[in-house]
């Protein structure tokens, strides 16, 4: 007899197979977001199954959760500019070829990779300015890469913004229910008390900048929809300042430590933790308002 | 006793493949987003028993966040079908 | 001197919001009391943000809504088992038992969190789906249009009435 | 097996079966209204049970009002998620026949 696990492990990757398909293949873009959504949920589970409670945290935030409004946004945006949001059938063929390309040269890498790789990662954790490993690396071994990463972030915000103007301004159409609003106003304050929670389990536990963001986001793209609040535009004020905190306190450590100990982003014994801390709650806010503003771009303008 | 929990949760992924049905059929959009709505919940349940059966308390902040989360796309939806109806 | 004042008077609440707020930390910390240094500033600024988004309201009776929690409580838990029961027996049955209709009833409850709390309570509830409010209106889909569903739902409004302390018997 | 195991039992095929039935009703019934309210009610009772049956094997406080946080969560989601669907779909019926 099969064991329930190795059943449920089998049944996910096929239907996260079909799934894939069935958003590739759908009639309409709508089903196709639709398809997208439900292979974000699942793909959250599969990251259970395969250990990687961080991953499956990120996934479930951003793949079921903010995916979705960002996708139904777009078609809502596209519809209404009537952009013929259809690819010709050389693209199609294209970007097909190429993520086939992608995916061989995947596989060819993960076979070939030596059985055991030996796990100096195990030896340096003692010496890491986080217990948690996968934050450890994020943020003090490949601290770096976050730096940069932030600063795509950013810098797809600008291209958002910057595109703006070649789509016309769509008009809210609000969704204005009572029920929608008090619920909003339950879970807005709970929203900011999970993202805390969530940002301090990250130093020693699965959770983190990341999931903190996004569940902010999530509470401030809520907070659009259901016209509490005006919109506010992101580019005025102090906003573009704080969406830049994540990033710009980067570069600040980055130079700090530079001038300290020689090395860029290697924290002074003692010290790690705390910086660690100060980063993960720049890079927190940065991810919330870059969300905010990847969502709401081309909407605040209109309005008035 | 993880054996059970396991097979609790099978049950649940078989639940949510079977609503896919309704998922890819329709008719109307909002049956398609219904669904979603109850792989959101089905998606919870499935956390909690596998944070039961794999002795992860991590997993139930995943399904913290599919809570929290579960109502954002369908009102994305509904702002959608609002629009479209104009 | 009136800001004084109206400080004064939210400082009580903004600090059993902070509790609450820490009381929700601890639950979703699974126990673990070593964030205290870090859950105290989030729990802060949650309880803040919550005192911009519900406003307290003035002059709430509260032993009367004490009261209507705890008879609504096991109302609530008990209907809307029955409401899974009986959705449960007619989708398993084999000819879909349903009479559907949509009605009109009009609310006393007054306009806010009681309108709220009754629409989402008669969701959960057998056999009853509220769909939108027009004017002092609820417009509710019924599986089962046969019965009188008017008794029931005054009841629902009872009890949603007493956790307000608002009076909505009529 | 203890009483408090035997009860966690019982309670998690309650809330298996509310899950199926709930699944069923999407299925199975003629309309999308009708197919909210099997959404609503069934799932949320199913996984209401499910949450007591992990909250008595996990045998912590902590853990068993965290799910019950979790619950209600999903529950004043759903509730509220089902009134926008529904007035979303009376609002397009209505825009059909104009």
């Amino acid at each position: 007899m099969i064991s329930p696990v190795l059943l449920f492990d089998l049944l996910l990757g096929l239907s996260l197979l079909w799934l894939a398909w069935r958003t590739l293949a759908a009639h309409t873009l709508f089903e196709a977001c639709v398809s997208f959504i439900v292979f974000g949920l699942l793909m959250a589970l599969s990251w259970v199954r395969l250990d990687a409670p961080d991953v499956a945290l990120a996934e479930a935030a951003v793949g079921a959760g903010l995916t979705g409004v960002l996708l139904l946004g777009a078609l809502e945006r596209a519809e209404r500019a009537r952009v013929e949001a259809a690819p010709g059938p050389w693209w199609r063929r294209g970007a097909g070829l190429s993520a086939l390309l992608l995916f061989l040269l995947l596989a060819a890498a993960l076979i070939t990779l030596p059985p055991r790789p030996p796990l100096p990662l195990q030896e340096a954790l003692p010496l890491a300015a986080a217990e948690h490993p996968v934050t450890a690396v994020l943020l003090d071994f490949r601290a770096w890469d976050t730096l940069l990463e932030s600063a795509v972030l950013v810098l797809a915000v600008v291209a958002a913004w910057s595109l703006e103007r070649s789509v016309s301004p769509p008009r809210p159409a609000p969704v204005c229910s009572e029920v929608l609003r008090s619920l909003v106003r339950l879970l807005l304050p709970f929203s900011i008390l999970s993202a805390g929670y969530l940002l301090w389990r990250g130093g020693h536990a699965p959770g983190g900048a990341f999931q903190a963001g996004t569940v902010l986001a999530a509470a401030g793209i809520l907070l659009l929809l259901s016209d509490l609040r005006r919109p506010f535009d992101l580019r005025r004020g102090y906003w573009p300042l704080a969406l830049l905190s994540g990033l710009l306190l980067f570069i600040a450590v980055a130079l700090g430590t530079l001038g300290y100990g020689g090395t860029a982003l290697d924290y002074p014994p003692g010290g790690g933790a705390a910086l660690v801390l100060l980063l993960e709650l720049g890079l927190t806010v940065t991810i919330a308002l870059a969300f905010i503003a990847l969502f709401s771009s081309g909407r605040s303008r209109g309005d008035e | 006793m993880s054996e059970v929990l396991f097979i609790a949760a099978l049950l649940l992924l078989l639940t949510i493949l079977a609503g896919l049905w309704r998922v890819l059929r329709g008719p109307a959009p909002a049956d398609r987003m219904l669904a979603v709505q109850l792989f959101g919940t089905s998606g919870v349940g499935i956390l909690l028993l596998l944070a039961e059966a794999m002795d992860e308390r991590a997993l139930r902040d995943v399904a913290l966040l599919f809570a929290l989360l579960a109502v954002l796309g369908v009102v994305a939806f509904v702002r959608w079908r609002a629009g479209a109806a104009q | 001197m009136s800001m004084t004042h109206s400080l004064l008077r939210t400082l009580p609440i903004l600090l059993w919001r902070w509790l609450l707020a820490l009381l929700l930390w601890w639950v979703l910390a699974e126990g673990d009391a070593n964030g205290l240094a870090f859950a105290l500033p989030v729990a802060l600024l949650a309880a803040l943000v919550s005192l911009q988004l519900l406003r307290p309201s003035a002059g709430r009776r509260w032993r009367v809504i004490t009261l209507g929690w705890l008879r609504f409580i096991p109302f609530f838990l008990l209907n809307s088992l029955l409401g899974g029961v009986d959705v449960a027996r007619r989708a398993f049955h084999p000819r879909l038992p349903l009479a559907l209709c949509i009605i009109r009833y009009p609310l006393n409850l007054p306009e806010g969190w009681p309108r709220v709390a009754f629409l989402s309570t008669v969701s959960l509830l057998p056999g009853t789906l509220s769909v939108k409010m027009e004017g002092d209106e609820a417009h509710i889909h019924l599986l089962d249009g046969s019965g009188d569903p008017l008794p029931a739902l005054r009841r629902v409004e009872r009890r949603v009435a007493a956790l307000f302390g608002t009076g909505g018997e009529a | 097996m203890s009483v408090a195991t035997l009860l966690a039992l019982s309670l998690l095929a309650g809330g298996l079966f509310f899950f199926i039935a709930g699944t069923l009703g999407l299925l199975r019934f003629p309309d999308q209204l009708c197919r909210i309210h099997a959404l609503t009610k069934a799932d949320n009772v199913g996984l209401g049970l499910l949450s007591g049956s992990l909250a008595l094997l996990s045998g912590s406080w902590a853990v068993a009002l965290k799910l019950l946080l979790i619950w209600l969560l999903v529950m004043a989601a759903g509730a509220t998620v089902a009134q926008l669907v529904a007035a979303s779909h009376q609002a397009g019926r209505e825009g059909d026949r104009d």
